[in-house]
């Protein structure tokens, strides 16, 4: 299916949710509302005709100067050989999304990391905890505000150049 | 698989693994035994474009500051001054933190005269980090000016020679370099 | 060798002592002196398993210690005994520190039985091939005490392989035994050495199809009991870090390495004995030293040439999975042992003596083999169109 | 009481031997997880109930690092990446460069990089599957690849002065051309190395220890190696004849003829690791094949396009998709018109590998999770990034 059928199938159930402009490219850009992206998700991973299989890559991006944090979930589909990018916002003071770890397995991690490195909490996760990070650290280092703590369990995270002296 | 097939099988590729293997017994060792029983210095057989240590060759540095501006982590400090009286840019410091610097070759790119540039030397291990801090100039020293033609300073010449043939390395986008 | 200590103590340097006494002199000595062998074996094998090895891996091994490296291992002997000998706090320590005496003792003990040349044996008692079998296995007591004294899950696991693992290979090892023992009717080792002579058709190796066979049963099942490739189970460095030898350092952990090198010429010595004819030479000479020299040579080269095989077929070989190991074992080596043992027997009954032409017939099937692994050498060779170099000096 | 009895009846396991489960840890120091990788292994003996990979010990915050350096500085960032085949991680990012910008990349410039790339390939698989000969106790092999992975290094070391993090491309091509009688020089390597490819499978690919190690281990179906976003040779493994090269051609691939190699299940069950093992060792065949074709085609002309040296691309968001070792290496990046991204992710092969370990490992025995990690090929500084 062609970029514009797809976004034609989600218009038709979701009308409310799915935006009717959308970016044509390799990856054609889908916005949708941040609460039905989990519903959305759902139907392009069941409704045959559009078949996604497979969640390639789900990013977060901060945009602090919009106030809101972007997420991407790249979707691509090898029955059909197709892919569609979904793009979906919320709120960067409480960046809330649906999990759609029960579609893709992958997405257990990928939100796992999202949350680690971008604080976007994924309501119904089963297992929303820190990837990459250590269980106490603090903050969220992609964040465009996030300053590094000066230590780490007294490991000093800063080392002058030695060229300043 | 059956089982008399199973042990056919075991005995077939056994016996062809102890074959190659044996045919190893005779073939001639790959190690280079580095450092003190080779024929020729390990540095001498390095291909040109060869990253190793920085070198900076102060003669034909015009102190334009791009290898500074390129680095990525900050390893490369200059301090240049335009001097008032002379007009003259001059160097008061040139120096390289080579504990820090990840040979990446991005400072020797946009150099004009190839004047910092990959050395063949990889032996850089030293006892402390303040050791690993080369400092090119040791005496402020005034920058190089390119002349319009062909650089006729005799001291000067081979060192820019030896820098263009350096940057010659590097690919321009106006065709085979 | 009781005649030694008696002729010593009747007429030699101990002359007067109390008999009991002067026994336990002549034994003490001569623990002494084997000992000393085996530790000189032991370091020698394992650098020249380094060396074999390193050349099956295009490489050149250590050759910078001494003459192309052959003190390598007394220096990293010396640099062992030198280490701390750490014993971890949570360990069972007087278990921990004994574990690789006793490994140690299993396999020693089994050299009293090894026939260096003739009436050169410690002790030719008439079980000799059986006590062996028994003696040797207290070397997976001392693995198992290691694993389970270090409190190290690792260890445990290791120790406990090693345990399943030397248990059950010694049941096809005692079937291809007795295959031999069939043939001569006895179990001491010089017994079994002559009975066969010193020119291959009168090996036990070529006597029959079924002595051929139990000679790589009994191969394949030492090199499980040595917990050799590709039986390395119990240590399996890619799986349980150092298995049951994880906790150890310095000097036991040496103790452990030498059982494992040690082994490995037990295993080429038993090996020998019972297939390879063991010190057999012809009577080229009326001397007797001479002839005794050429015996203890020949039985050393004949050992050290399946040591050397071992090395090889650790540089080419994967390791198995445990369930495998007990796979291979119970449905392939001892149905197979069995069933040879029976063949063996019909055999023995119909030609007690053996016949020259199945001899024969033996001995030109393994030329052919020789051959045909020669040409698919020289096949692999004329393929990768390699460098030559015969020399093993580098 | 009837307490004693119930626990016997939940004890049933599989032969009715299970005892107390045991919790071992492998990892971050176990000689066997490629790089700092950590896994919490509850065992019930040496039968796995569950590995739960722990990963973050190489985390390297390399997508931060993106937003502080800039287009050009983070080049040399992404070798760092997957340093075991980083010229796959450069093209990545140069593409990803690219396409924010609008760069055309001249076509001597593809070559040198399909060149490059490929040889990066090569190396690649051949560490792996040397190591996986490494993990199933046979050092030789090991050796052997690495020996010829040395060569490897030698000519990229020729072409771009970096043994391991080559930093070789450039937004709009390359940095430097091949160097004088590179091409006759690679063919000749070429030419030596692939009778050895034949010998290395009669060593140890078809070796019966060996084969009975990982055939039947750990088998992925097509749907489930889809779902769980398995890429490159994990997924072809599985049956699945998808490769980034063919299926959604990039730079010259589309010029060169190749097959992409999928599992059989030849010697045991489709998808298991003998399968994946034997993909990478026939796409080494393949690679050799597209270097022959692409040094004996190379085209004249520069190899790199004009690029200013303050890059700043009109803001956008790209994802691109590269074949890398490992498989499909995604680069997700958003430019806001400045000369930093705002944002670069890195969705690479191991990655989903390594979230597939749990599942994969339930009823495994130990020394399969290491045949498990070997034949998934991960590598941890691709995980943690």
């Amino acid at each position: 299916m062609d970029a514009d059928g797809i976004h034609r199938a989600l218009r038709e159930k979701f009308a409310g949710a799915v935006d009717p402009d959308w970016v044509a490219g390799e990856w054609p850009i889908v916005t949708v509302g941040s609460a039905s992206v989990a519903e959305v998700c759902r139907l392009l991973r069941d409704e045959p005709a559009l078949g996604f299989d497979c969640l390639s890559n789900l990013s977060g991006v901060d945009r602090k100067d919009d106030d809101r944090i972007e997420v991407w979930y790249h979707l691509l589909s090898y029955r059909h050989r197709h892919q569609v990018a979904l793009r979906t916002t919320t709120p960067r003071l409480d960046p809330v999304l649906p999990t759609v770890s029960h579609l893709w397995p992958i997405a257990n991690w990928l939100e796992r990391e999202c949350w680690d490195l971008l604080g976007v909490r994924f309501v119904d996760h089963p297992d929303l905890r820190r990837l990459l990070m250590p269980e106490d650290w603090v903050g969220h280092p992609l964040r465009k505000d996030f300053v590094e703590p000066d230590e780490y369990h007294g490991i000093s995270t800063r080392r002058e150049s030695l060229l300043k002296l | 698989m059956g089982y008399f097939e199973n042990i056919r099988e075991s005995v077939r590729t056994i016996f062809e693994g102890m074959a190659i293997t044996a045919s190893h017994m005779v073939r001639k060792p790959y190690t280079v035994q580095y450092p003190d029983r080779i024929d020729v210095r390990v540095q001498d057989t390095l291909p040109f474009r060869y990253r190793g240590l920085l070198d900076v060759d102060l003669e034909i540095c015009t102190g334009c500051l791009a290898c500074e501006r390129a680095c990525p982590i900050d390893c490369i400090v200059i301090d240049a001054e335009k001097d008032k009286e002379t007009r003259e840019m001059v160097l008061k410091r040139f120096d390289i933190d080579l504990a820090k610097c990840m040979f990446c070759g991005l400072c020797s790119e946009p150099c004009p005269t190839g004047s910092i540039h990959h050395t063949p030397e990889f032996e850089g291990a030293d006892y402390s980090l303040e050791s690993m801090i080369r400092r090119f100039v040791k005496a402020p020293v005034v920058a190089y000016k390119p002349s319009k033609g062909p650089e006729t300073n005799p001291e000067i010449a081979p060192i820019l020679k030896r820098g263009l043939r350096y940057l010659d390395e590097f690919a321009s986008p106006g065709g085979a370099s | 060798m009781q005649q030694l200590a008696d002729r010593l103590i009747d007429t030699g340097f101990l002359q007067g002592l109390p008999r009991g006494l002067g026994y336990v002199i002549v034994v003490a000595l001569f623990a002494f002196l084997m000992l000393n062998f085996i530790m000189l074996v032991a370091g020698v094998t394992s650098w020249l398993e380094r060396r074999v090895w390193a050349r099956i891996q295009s490489r050149i091994g250590p050759n910078r210690v001494g003459p192309q490296g052959s003190i390598q291992w007394l220096a990293d002997g010396i640099k062992n005994i030198m280490k701390e000998d750490i014993v971890p706090s949570a360990a069972d320590a007087p278990l921990f520190r004994f574990a690789p005496y006793l490994a140690m003792m299993g396999f020693f003990g089994a050299f009293a039985v090894v026939p260096f040349g003739d009436g050169l044996i410690v002790a030719d008692i008439n079980i000799g091939v059986l006590y062996v079998s028994a003696v040797t296995a207290l070397v997976v007591v001392g693995i198992l005490m290691a694993g389970w004294s270090s409190n190290n899950k690792w260890a445990l696991l290791g120790g406990i392989r090693s345990a399943a693992q030397i248990i059950s290979y010694e049941i096809p090892a005692a079937l291809a035994v007795l295959t031999v023992v069939l043939f001569t009717g006895t179990l001491s080792m010089q017994g079994i050495i002559r009975a066969q002579g010193w020119a291959p058709w009168n090996w036990f190796l070529f006597h029959n199809p079924f002595t051929f066979v139990a000679f790589f049963l009994f191969f394949v099942s030492a090199l499980a009991e040595g917990n050799r490739t590709p039986f390395d189970l119990p240590e399996a460095e890619s799986e349980l870090v150092a298995g049951a030898f994880t906790e150890y350092s310095g000097l036991r952990s040496l103790l452990f390495f030498l059982v494992e090198w040690g082994n490995l010429y037990l295993i080429g010595a038993i090996c020998t004995t019972l297939f390879l004819g063991g010190w057999q030479v012809p009577a080229f000479t009326d001397s007797g030293l001479v002839l005794g020299l050429a015996q203890v040579l020949t039985f050393f080269l004949k050992a050290y040439f399946l040591v050397f095989v071992a090395m090889w077929v650790r540089g080419t070989l994967p390791r198995v999975r445990v369930d495998q190991l007990m796979t291979l074992c119970w449905k392939y080596l001892v149905p197979i042992a069995f069933v040879n043992m029976i063949l063996a027997a019909f055999f023995a009954a119909i030609l007690p003596n053996g016949s020259i032409f199945v001899k024969a017939g033996m001995c030109v099937f393994g030329l052919g083999l020789a051959v045909h692994f020669f040409q698919r050498v020289l096949f692999h060779l004329r393929r990768a169109k390699p460098e030559l170099h015969l020399s093993p000096i580098v | 009481m009837s307490h004693a009895i119930d626990i016997d009846l939940h004890r049933e396991g599989p032969g009715g031997l299970e005892t107390e489960e045991m919790t071992l840890n492998m990892g971050p120091q176990h000689p066997s997880t490629h790089g700092v990788l950590r896994f919490v292994v509850k065992a019930d003996g040496e039968v796995m109930r569950r590995a739960i990979p722990d990963i973050g010990y190489l985390h390297r915050s390399i997508e931060k690092i993106a937003e502080k350096v800039g287009y050009h500085g983070f080049m040399p960032y992404t070798d760092r990446v997957d340093y075991v085949s980083a010229m796959q991680c450069n093209q990545g990012w140069a593409m990803a460069c690219e396409k924010l910008a609008g760069i055309e990349v001249p076509r001597r410039g593809e070559y040198c990089r399909v060149i490059a790339s490929e040889f990066g390939r090569i190396a690649s698989h051949l560490i792996s599957v040397g190591a996986t000969g490494m993990d199933m106790g046979a050092i030789t092999p090991f050796t052997h690849a690495i020996r010829e992975r040395e060569y490897i290094n030698d000519i990229l070391e020729e072409l771009c002065g970096a043994r391991l993090t080559f930093n070789y491309m450039r937004i709009g091509g390359c940095a430097w051309d091949l160097p004088p009688g590179f091409a006759k020089r690679a063919i000749a390597y070429l030419d030596r190395f692939e009778p050895l490819i034949d010998e290395y499978d009669e060593l140890i690919s078809f070796n019966k220890i060996y084969v009975e190690r990982l055939a039947n281990v750990a088998p992925i179906t097509a749907e489930r190696a889809i779902s769980w976003n398995l890429v490159g040779p994990n997924l072809r493994g599985s049956g699945v004849r998808y490769d980034v090269r063919r299926d959604v051609p990039y730079s010259a691939y589309p010029e060169f003829e190749f097959d992409v190699p999928v599992g059989t299940g030849e010697r045991g069950t489709l998808g298991d690791c003998y399968d994946r093992y034997m993909v990478r060792m026939r796409e080494i065949r393949q690679s050799c094949r597209i270097l022959r074709q692409a040094l004996e085609g190379i085209p004249a002309g520069p190899v790199v396009a004009k690029v200013p040296r303050t890059f700043k691309p009109a803001p956008g968001a790209v994802h691109v998709r590269v074949e890398a070792s490992r498989g499909d290496m995604g680069w997700f990046a958003v430019s806001d018109g400045t000369a930093f991204p705002v944002r670069v992710h890195i969705r690479t092969g191991s990655y989903a590998a390594m979230a597939a370990i749990e599942e994969l490992s339930k009823g495994l025995m130990i020394a399969d999770l290491v045949a498990v990690i070997a034949s998934l090929d991960i590598v941890a500084p691709e995980v943690d990034r």
